[in-house]
C-alpha cells in the first residue's frame, strides 16, 4: 500500500506542476495582445520550425529587418510599426489558427507570410472572408487572381519562361521534367510543358515524385535512358532534395539541370558538397551571391547578416518578403491609412519599390510584381556565374492570356494552366 | 442409476464428439476421441494435466476449431458454428480460469451475462434467483476483484447458467477451494443437474467427482483411456497407474 | 449520479462552456468552437480504444473522410441549404466506412496491436494517395480534390437562412457535443454499454457468454467512425479548407496522445484534456517561442512516466481522495499487491 | 493469496509443498523466486536476508528453478538452454554439460533441436538439467511432473534424488501428485488456502491416508 | 528498363528498407516497444557523421562513431525514459512522440534548419552505358553485413542468447539469472545504435535536416509490420519481399506506385498473417520438426 501512496502522491505533484507551468505560459502569452491602435500592426506567418524553417527563417528575419528599418525612420503615419509573428511550425492547421488569431484577436492591419503554396490557400480564403489586406511573398506556380492578395515573388513568367528558352537555345530542345506530385510541381511542370513547346522543343517525358521521397534511383535510370538535352527539376522539401547527391553519383552529369526552385530559395549549392549541384541553371530574382555585383543586394545581404549573425544565406524569399513589406509600408503611406480598400487602391497606382534586387513594382491588373529576373549556372565546382540579367519581366500571363484585370474585377481564385 | 443411463443411450446423446482431434503444430493434444454426454448426465472428464481436457471444452465452445472430427448437439452438427451460436443454442461454460470481469461488481458480471436472455423487467429478479442458488446475494455489490478465490468460481458458475443453458461445462470448478465450499460446489452441481441441466466437468480431485458424478471418462495423452462409472474407473489398475498414482 | 469529481466537474464544465461567449471576444468563441470540433475526435477514440479496447490509429482516417465528403458533396450542389443533408450523410459516410474496415478486421480476428497497424497504414495510403490528386483528373463531379493543397472554399454549416459562424456555430457544436456525450453517457451505461466494456475486459469470456463480439466490434468501431467523421466535417465547415495532411503520421498519432495522456477510459478526462491541449499547443505556437514543441514534448514524456492514468483522470481520484478520506471510505485499488510484479 | 507463511528447509534435504490447485503453491514459489514481491516476512538463505534481491540476484546466490510447465526456451536449442543455467550461483564453478547429460542421456542426442520441439518428458528433464547445471545450493521445483508420462515421472524423481545424493542438492518442489511426492519427499508441508495447514514429517510421508488428507480435503 | 537496372533499383530498395528497418525491428521485435523517435535517432546519426566528417575524420570512421554515439544516447534515454515502460506498448507511443518532437526541434535550435553536408564517395560505375554509385552498391552490400552481423550478436553471443531467452521468457530468463533489465537497456541501445548507423550510412546521400528521419519512418514500420516480430528473419525476408513489389511496380508505373503498393501489401499482409512473414516461417518450421 505504502507504495501505492507514494506512487500516488508523485502523480499528484506532477500533475500540479504541470498545471502551473501551463498557467504560467499562458500568463505570458497575454502579455503580447495589448494596446490597440497606438502602433500599426504587421501579422506576419511564417515557419520558424518543422520542415520549412529552412525559408522560414530568412524570411522571419528580413521581416524583422524591414520592420525596424520602417520604424528607424519615423514608423508609418507618425506611428510604430509592430510585428506579431506566432511561430506557424509548417503546419497548414496552425496557419488557418493563426490567420484567425492575428484578424480577430489581434486586429491586424496586413498580413505578410506563409512558404508553402498549400500554406497560402489554407489562409486565403479567410483572408478574403475577412477582407484583410494579404501579401504571399514567395516563389509559387503562379495564377492567384485576388483582390485582398499580392504576390511579391517569383512566378513561371519570370522564371520558367526565360529559363526554358535560354535552355533550348543553348542545349537542344529535348526537356525531361521531374516534379514534386502535388500543385506546384504539377502546375510548374504544366508551365515547363507549354514554354518547351512554344520554342520548339520536345518534353520527352514528365515524372512527378510524391512528397517524402528520398531515394531515386528509378528516376535515375529513366532519365538515363531518355537521354535529354535539359533536365527540369521541380522538387520540394528536404527529401526530394536527396536527388541532387544521387544524380551526381549515378546519373549523367554532362546533362544541364535547371530549376527555379533549388539554389536561390535555400541554398542548396552551399549546403551540398559539389559536384551535386554542378551544371545547374537557374533563374532567380535575388541571390546572395548577387552582391558581388550588385551594390544594392549587397547592402541588404550586410544589414541582414549584421543583425542577425546566425542566418545561414539570404535567398530570394528573404528578399521579396523585404521587398513585400516595403511596398506594403510606401503604399500605407501614399493612403495615409491603413485601411485595407484605400492601400489597396494605393497599391493598385502601380507602386514600385527600389530594393535588393533593383525596382519591384506592382503589377495593378494581377497583383504581381515586375520584377529583374538574373539567369545563373553553377560549374562543376558549384561556383556561381550570372550569365544574364533580364530587366522588368512582367506577370501577365493572367493578365493576356486569362483576362484578369483586379482593378476592373475583383475575383478570388488561382489560374492554372492545367486543362 | 445405470439403467437410466442405458435408457438414454439409445435415445439420443445431447453432445457428440465424433472422431475429434486438435494438432497444435505437431503436438496432438486431443486425438480421435469419442465422447457422448446424455441428457441429463452428470459426466467427468479426468485426466492428468495436458491430457487435453480443457481442449475438449474449447473445441465444444468454438474457441478452438478442431483438426478433424465433429461436434453435434442436439443431433445438430455444430462444428462450425460461432462460439456465441453454440451458446445460444443452448451450451455455455464456465472456465478453468475464471473470466469473471474483476473491475464491475457481482451484479454487473450477472447482467452482463444475463441480459441478453430476459427483458428488463424479469432481468433483476432472474440475476437475484441465481445469486440466491449461488449463495452469493450478499455479495451483490462487491468488486469481483474483491471476492474470494471460491467466490468468483461461483460467480462464473452463476454467469454460465444466466443464459439457460441445456448443457453446462464447468471447467475444475471446485479449484482452490476449502473443504465446506467444495461440499457446497458439489451439492450446487448436483441441484443444477436436477433441475434438469446435463453437466459436463473437469476435476482433478477424486472425492469430488465420486461425490457426483455419474460418468467418467479419463483422457491420456489425448486419448479416451478409458470410460464408465465411478467405480469401474477406481477399480482399472491402468487408471490408477496413469493418474490416481501408485497407492 | 453519483458525486465525484468526474461528474461535478463534467457539469461545471458544461456550464462554463455555455456563458463562455459572454465573457470573451469573437475570436475567442470562434477559436473554442474550433477546439470543441476537435474533441469529437478524441471522444471516438475513448470510445473504442478506452471502452472497447479496440487501439485504433485510424481516427484521422475517418476524419478525413467525413470532411472530404462534406466538401465534395455541399460544393457539387451549389445550394448552401442543402449543407445540413452533407453534413448527417458524412457522418453515415463516416460509419460506414469504418464499418466496412471493422468487418473486414473483426471477422478477420485481427485485434489488439494489429488493428493499431492496419489502420496506420491505411492513413497513410490515403494521405500518399490524395496528396498526388492535384490534376485535373481528380475531379468527383465539379469538385477537384486538389492534391496536397487540399479543397477550399467548403461552403459553411447552413441550417435554413441561419449561417453557421461565430457564436452560431460555437453552439451548435456546444450542442452536438452536449448530445454525443449524453449519448455516450448512457450508452456505457446501458445493456449495450456493458456488453461493450466486457469485450475490453474479456473478449474470450464475453464471446462465450453468447455475444457476437466480431459484430459487436464492429458496430463500436462504426461509431467510433462516424464521432471522428462529425469531427472532420465541423473542421472542414469551420476552416472551409481540408488537406490530405489530415491523413497524415501526425494527425493520426494526436488522437491517441490526447486519449492516453488525459485518460483512456473516461469521456470527461478525453474532452478536457483534448481542449487543454489545444489550447496549450495553440499558445506556445502564437507565442512564437522556438522551445514551443520541446515544451509539448517533455510535457507528454512526463505525462506518460508519471501519471500513467492520464493526467486529468489522475486528478479526478486525486480530488475524490481529498473529499473521501474524512469518510474512511477508502476503496481497495485495482490489483493485490502480492500479484505486483517487479520490473 | 499466500499469508504468513513459516517454513525452514535444511541443507541436502528434499521437502515437498502440497496442495490442491489454486491453494497458493505457485504463488508462493514465485514468491521465493523473487518474481512477485514479499508484501510481508523475510526470506533468508544461507543466513543471508534475501527478503529485497531480485530474482536475477537470488539466481546467483545458489538458487536453481524448475518453474510450472517446465518453462524451457522454446526458441533455443538444447544447449543454448543449458547454457543459460549457467549463471546460476556464482559462488560455485558450474557443471560440464556431459555431467548432466550423464543424468538425462536423451538430452545429448538433442542436443542441436529446438527445445519447442521435445516431448513433455524431455522438456521436464532439461528443465531440470538447467537448473542444476550452475550447482545451485537449492533446487526449487514446480509441479516437475505436469504433462508428462508415468514411466518418465519416476525416472525423473529418480535422477533428482540421485542428484540430491552427489552434489548434497537441497530439494524443495511442490506437487500434488501422491505418488511422486511420496517417493521423493523426506518432509512434507501442506498447503490451502494461502498457508501452511500441516507439516508430514518423515515418518508420516509413506502414510498414502495422511497425504490425502491434505490433498483432497 | 533492363534487367540490370532494374536489379540496381532492388538493391537500392532492398537496402533501404532493411537498414531503415533494422533498429525499429531490434525494438519493437524484442521490446514490444513502438519507438516513434525512430527516425530522429537515424538523424542524429547522420548529423554526428556530418559533423565529423566536417572535422576531418575519414567518412568510415565518423559512421562508425556515429552508431556508437547514438547507441549511448539510446542507452541514456532508455534509462531515462523507456525503462519505466517496458511491457507498455501503447504508452510508448506516446512517450516516444514526445522525445522525437523534442530531438527535432532540439536539433533545429542548435545546428539551425540544415547543415552543409558530406558528397557521397566512391564515385560511379559503369555497365553497358548506365552508371552505378559505388556507394550504393555497397551500401546493399552492408545491409547484409548488417543482417550478419546481427545474426552473429544474436546467435552468437552471450548477450544475444540472453537476450533471445528473455524475449521468449522474461521471468524464467530472470529466475535463471540475468539481469533482464539490463539486457533490455541493451537491446534499446543497439537498436538505437543501428539507427545512427543508418543515419550515418545514408547521410552523404541526403539533404541533412532536423527532419532528415521522416523519410525513413514509413518504409521501417512497414518493413517492421510485414516482417513480424523476429528482427532477423523478419527483416530479412519483409525487406526482400517488400523491395521486389516496389521495385517492379515503380519500374512499371512510377515512384507514386511504388510507394502505394507497399503500404498496399503491408495491409494485406496484417490481414492474413497477423503475426507477419516471420511468424508465417516459425510455424512451418515448428510443424516441420515436430511431424
Amino acid at each position: 500500500m505504502k507504495l501505492k501512496k507514494l506512487k500516488f502522491k508523485r502523480s499528484a505533484i506532477t500533475v500540479i506542476l504541470l498545471l502551473c507551468l501551463s498557467i504560467s505560459l499562458f500568463g505570458c502569452n497575454n502579455a503580447s495582445s495589448s494596446s490597440d491602435g497606438k502602433t500599426i500592426k504587421l501579422g506576419v506567418l511564417e515557419d520558424r520550425s518543422g520542415d520549412f524553417s529552412l525559408v522560414g527563417i530568412q524570411k522571419y528575419y528580413a521581416a524583422k529587418l524591414a520592420v525596424e528599418e520602417i520604424n528607424k525612420n519615423g514608423g508609418l503615419l507618425g506611428k510604430k510599426v509592430e510585428m506579431v509573428a506566432p511561430d506557424t511550425q509548417s503546419d497548414n492547421n496552425r496557419y488557418q489558427e493563426m490567420a484567425k488569431r492575428l484578424i480577430l484577436n489581434d486586429h491586424v492591419d496586413a498580413i505578410m507570410g506563409a512558404f508553402s503554396s498549400a500554406s497560402r490557400e489554407a489562409i486565403r480564403p479567410i483572408m478574403e472572408q475577412n477582407k484583410m489586406l494579404y501579401f504571399y511573398n514567395n516563389q509559387y506556380e503562379g495564377g492567384v487572381a485576388s483582390k485582398y492578395t499580392f504576390n511579391t515573388g517569383a512566378i513561371p513568367d519570370h522564371q520558367i519562361t526565360p529559363l526554358i528558352k535560354e535552355m533550348i537555345k543553348n542545349f537542344g530542345p529535348k526537356v525531361y521534367t521531374i516534379a514534386a506530385d502535388y500543385n506546384f510541381g504539377q502546375i510548374s511542370a504544366k508551365w515547363v510543358e507549354k514554354t518547351v513547346k512554344e520554342n520548339g522543343g520536345q518534353v520527352v517525358n514528365q515524372e512527378f515524385i510524391p512528397l517524402g521521397v528520398s531515394q531515386f534511383s528509378s528516376t535515375i535510370s529513366r532519365i538515363k535512358k531518355a537521354k535529354p538535352d535539359v533536365l527540369v527539376t521541380l522538387l520540394v522539401g528536404q527529401d526530394q532534395s536527396s536527388f541532387y547527391e544521387q544524380w551526381a553519383k549515378s546519373g549523367d552529369k554532362s546533362i544541364p539541370m535547371a530549376s527555379t526552385v533549388n539554389m536561390a530559395q535555400a541554398y542548396e549549392h552551399k549546403r551540398f558538397a559539389a559536384p551535386a549541384l554542378a551544371n545547374m541553371y537557374i533563374t532567380a530574382t535575388y541571390m546572395e551571391e548577387l552582391a558581388d555585383k550588385y551594390p544594392s543586394a549587397k547592402t541588404f545581404v550586410d544589414k541582414l547578416q549584421k543583425k542577425f549573425p546566425k542566418n545561414k544565406y539570404v535567398g530570394m524569399e528573404a528578399e521579396s518578403e523585404y521587398s513585400g513589406i516595403m511596398l506594403w509600408a510606401k503604399a500605407v503611406k501614399k493612403a495615409k491609412t491603413t485601411k485595407t480598400d484605400a492601400v489597396i487602391k494605393a497599391l493598385e497606382s502601380g507602386i514600385s519599390y527600389n530594393g535588393p534586387a533593383g525596382k519591384v513594382s506592382i503589377d495593378p491588373k494581377t497583383h504581381h510584381t515586375v520584377r529583374n529576373v538574373y539567369l545563373v549556372h553553377t560549374d562543376s565546382q558549384q561556383k556561381l556565374h550570372i550569365d544574364k540579367e533580364f530587366k522588368a519581366v512582367k506577370p501577365d500571363w493572367l493578365s493576356k492570356d486569362m483576362g484578369v484585370d483586379l482593378t476592373k474585377k475583383p475575383e478570388f481564385k488561382q489560374y492554372t494552366p492545367l486543362k | 442409476m445405470k439403467k437410466k443411463l442405458v435408457e438414454k443411450d439409445h435415445s439420443s446423446a445431447l453432445l457428440e464428439l465424433r472422431d475429434v482431434g486438435k494438432y497444435f503444430g505437431g503436438l496432438k493434444a486431443v486425438d480421435h476421441v469419442n465422447i457422448s454426454v446424455n441428457e441429463g448426465d452428470l459426466h467427468c472428464l479426468i485426466g492428468p494435466n495436458g491430457a487435453g481436457k480443457s481442449t475438449i471444452f474449447k473445441m465444444v465452445m468454438g474457441v478452438y476449431k478442431p483438426t478433424m472430427g465433429s461436434i453435434y448437439f442436439k443431433n445438430k452438427n455444430i462444428t462450425n458454428l460461432k462460439s456465441w451460436d453454440r451458446v445460444r443454442q443452448g451450451v455455455s461454460i464456465k472456465m478453468q480460469i475464471p473470466g469473471v470481469f474483476g473491475e464491475l461488481t457481482v451484479y454487473e458480471n450477472m447482467k452482463i451475462a444475463a441480459q441478453r436472455y430476459y427483458r428488463h423487467s424479469e432481468l433483476k429478479n432472474k440475476i437475484l434467483e441465481i445469486c440466491d442458488l449461488l449463495g452469493i446475494t450478499h455479495l451483490r455489490d462487491e468488486i469481483v476483484n474483491n471476492l474470494s478465490h471460491g467466490q468468483q468460481q461461483w460467480l462464473e458458475i452463476g454467469m454460465s447458467l444466466a443464459s439457460d443453458p441445456e448443457l453446462l461445462l464447468l471447467d475444475e470448478p471446485a479449484a482452490g477451494m476449502g473443504p465446506e465450499e467444495t461440499n457446497f460446489t458439489a451439492e450446487l452441481i448436483r441441484k443444477l443437474n436436477q433441475k434438469g441441466i446435463t453437466i459436463l466437468f473437469i476435476d482433478h480431485d477424486m472425492d469430488f467427482v465420486k461425490k457426483i458424478a455419474r460418468k467418467v471418462t479419463v483422457l491420456h495423452f489425448g486419448k479416451t483411456f478409458a470410460e464408465g462409472s465411478v467405480e469401474e474407473i477406481e477399480s482399472n489398475q491402468d487408471v490408477v497407474d496413469i493418474y490416481l498414482g501408485k497407492s | 449520479m453519483t458525486l465525484k469529481t468526474e461528474n461535478v466537474v463534467a457539469v461545471l464544465l458544461f456550464i462554463g462552456l455555455f456563458i463562455y461567449p459572454l465573457f470573451v471576444n469573437p475570436y475567442q468563441v470562434m477559436n473554442l468552437s474550433y477546439f470543441l470540433s476537435m474533441v469529437f475526435l478524441s471522444l471516438s477514440l475513448a470510445l473504442i480504444w478506452g471502452y472497447c479496447g479496440i487501439f485504433s490509429f485510424g481516427q484521422a482516417v475517418f476524419f478525413g473522410v467525413g470532411g472530404y465528403f462534406y466538401a465534395i458533396f455541399t460544393m457539387n450542389s451549389q445550394l448552401s441549404t442543402i449543407t445540413p443533408i452533407g453534413f448527417i450523410l458524412g457522418i453515415l459516410a463516416g460509419g460506414v466506412v469504418a464499418w466496412i474496415l471493422g468487418y473486414f478486421m473483426f471477422y478477420g480476428g485481427v485485434n489488439d496491436v494489429f488493428v493499431g497497424l492496419i489502420t496506420l497504414c491505411l492513413t497513410l495510403v490515403l494521405e500518399t494517395f490524395m496528396g498526388q490528386t492535384a490534376g485535373s483528373e481528380w475531379k468527383i463531379g465539379q469538385v477537384g480534390l486538389g492534391g496536397f493543397n487540399g479543397i477550399n472554399g467548403i461552403p459553411t454549416l447552413q441550417i435554413g437562412s441561419l449561417s453557421l459562424t461565430g457564436n452560431n456555430f460555437y453552439y451548435f457544436v456546444l450542442m452536438i457535443l452536449l448530445i454525443v456525450f449524453g449519448l455516450l453517457k448512457f450508452l456505457t451505461h446501458s445493456k449495450f454499454g456493458s456488453s461493450v466494456i466486457a469485450i475490453r475486459e474479456n473478449r474470450d469470456r464475453t464471446r462465450l457468454l453468447g455475444y457476437n463480439v466480431p459484430k459487436i466490434q464492429s458496430f463500436v468501431f462504426a461509431i467510433g467512425g462516424a464521432l471522428a467523421s462529425l469531427s472532420g466535417i465541423l473542421y472542414a465547415s469551420w476552416g472551409s479548407y481540408i488537406t490530405p495532411s489530415v491523413f497524415g503520421l501526425t494527425s493520426a498519432t494526436i488522437p491517441v496522445i490526447l486519449v492516453a495522456a488525459g485518460g483512456r477510459k473516461n469521456f470527461t478526462a478525453s474532452v478536457i484534456f483534448t481542449l487543454l491541449y489545444y489550447w496549450f499547443s495553440q499558445a506556445l505556437s502564437a507565442s512564437g517561442n522556438q522551445f514551443a514543441l520541446i515544451i509539448l514534448g517533455l510535457t507528454l514524456i512526463l505525462a506518460i512516466l508519471f501519471v500513467p492514468d492520464g493526467i486529468v483522470v489522475a486528478l479526478f481520484n486525486w480530488c475524490d481522495h481529498l473529499f473521501s478520506r474524512n469518510k474512511g471510505k477508502v476503496k481497495l485499488e485495482k490489483g493485490n499487491l502480492h500479484e505486483e510484479k517487479i520490473s | 493469496m499466500v499469508r504468513d507463511m513459516s517454513i525452514t528447509i535444511e541443507k541436502g534435504e528434499i521437502v515437498s509443498i502440497i496442495g490442491r490447485n489454486g491453494v497458493g503453491k505457485s504463488t508462493f514459489v514465485k514468491t521465493l523466486m523473487g518474481l512477485l514481491k514479499t508484501s510481508k516476512g523475510k526470506i533468508t538463505f544461507n543466513q543471508q536476508d534475501i527478503t529485497r534481491t531480485k530474482a536475477d540476484e537470488r539466481a546467483k546466490l545458489g538458487i536453481g528453478y524448475v518453474p510450472q510447465g517446465h518453462g524451457v526456451f522454446p526458441a533455443l536449442t538444447v544447449e543454448e538452454n543449458l547454457h543459460m543455467g549457467k549463471l546460476i550461483n556464482k559462488q560455485k564453478p558450474s557443471l560440464n554439460p556431459e555431467q548432466v547429460y550423464d543424468y538425462f542421456p536423451k538430452l545429448k542426442e538433442r542436443r542441436k533441436q529446438k527445445a519447442g520441439t521435445l516431448s513433455g518428458g524431455e522438456q521436464a528433464a532439461l528443465s531440470i538439467s538447467r537448473a542444476i547445471i550452475g550447482n545451485p545450493d537449492l533446487l526449487v521445483l514446480d509441479e516437475p511432473t505436469e504433462g508428462i508420462q508415468p514411466n518418465i515421472v519416476y525416472h525423473i524423481s529418480d535422477m533428482i534424488k540421485q542428484i540430491n545424493k552427489d552434489i548434497g542438492l537441497t530439494v524443495l518442489f511442490v506437487e500434488q501428485h501422491m505418488g511422486l511426492i511420496q517417493q521423493m519427499s523426506e518432509r512434507c508441508y501442506a498447503m490451502d488456502k494461502g498457508s501452511i495447514v500441516g507439516e508430514v514429517k518423515h515418518q508420516d510421508v509413506a502414510n498414502y491416508e495422511i497425504l490425502k488428507r491434505y490433498l483432497t480435503v | 528498363m533492363s534487367i540490370l537496372d532494374l536489379f540496381y533499383q532492388f538493391m537500392n530498395d532492398f537496402s533501404f528498407l532493411i537498414l531503415s528497418a533494422i533498429g525499429l525491428a531490434i525494438i519493437f521485435g524484442m521490446m514490444k516497444i513502438i519507438n516513434l523517435s525512430h527516425g530522429e535517432f537515424i538523424m542524429l546519426g547522420a548529423y554526428m557523421t556530418t559533423l565529423f566528417t566536417k572535422a576531418g575524420m575519414p567518412l568510415i570512421l565518423s559512421i562508425f562513431i556515429s552508431a556508437i554515439g547514438v547507441g549511448v544516447f539510446g542507452f541514456i534515454i532508455d534509462r531515462l525514459v523507456i525503462s519505466h515502460l517496458y511491457g507498455r506498448t501503447l504508452d510508448s507511443v506516446v512517450v516516444t512522440w514526445g522525445i522525437s518532437m523534442v530531438l527535432q526541434q532540439g536539433m533545429l535550435i542548435i545546428f539551425g534548419p540544415s547543415l552543409q553536408g558530406v558528397s557521397t564517395p566512391l564515385g560511379s560505375l559503369s555497365i553497358g552505358g548506365s552508371a552505378y554509385s559505388i556507394y550504393r552498391l555497397l551500401l546493399f552490400v552492408i545491409s547484409f553485413v548488417v543482417l550478419v552481423l546481427l545474426y552473429v550478436i544474436f546467435m552468437n553471443t552471450k548477450f544475444g542468447l540472453y537476450s533471445r531467452a528473455t524475449m521468449q521468457n522474461q521471468e524464467i530468463a530472470q529466475s535463471m539469472g540475468v539481469n533482464t533489465n539490463r539486457v533490455y537497456s541493451l537491446t534499446f541501445s543497439l537498436g538505437a545504435a543501428f539507427a545512427g548507423l543508418t543515419g550515418g550510412l545514408y547521410a552523404p546521400t541526403m539533404t541533412i535536416s532536423p527532419s532528415f528521419g521522416t523519410s525513413f519512418l514509413m518504409p521501417s514500420f512497414v518493413t517492421v509490420i510485414v516482417g513480424g516480430a523476429n528482427p532477423l528473419i523478419g527483416t530479412s525476408l519483409s525487406g526482400g519481399v517488400l523491395g521486389i513489389v516496389s521495385s517492379i511496380l515503380d519500374a512499371l508505373w512510377g515512384t507514386f506506385y511504388g510507394r502505394l503498393g507497399l503500404l498496399i501489401v503491408a495491409i494485406i499482409v496484417i490481414r492474413i498473417l497477423p503475426l507477419g512473414i516471420s511468424g508465417l516461417v516459425e510455424k512451418v518450421l515448428v510443424r516441420k520438426n515436430r511431424v
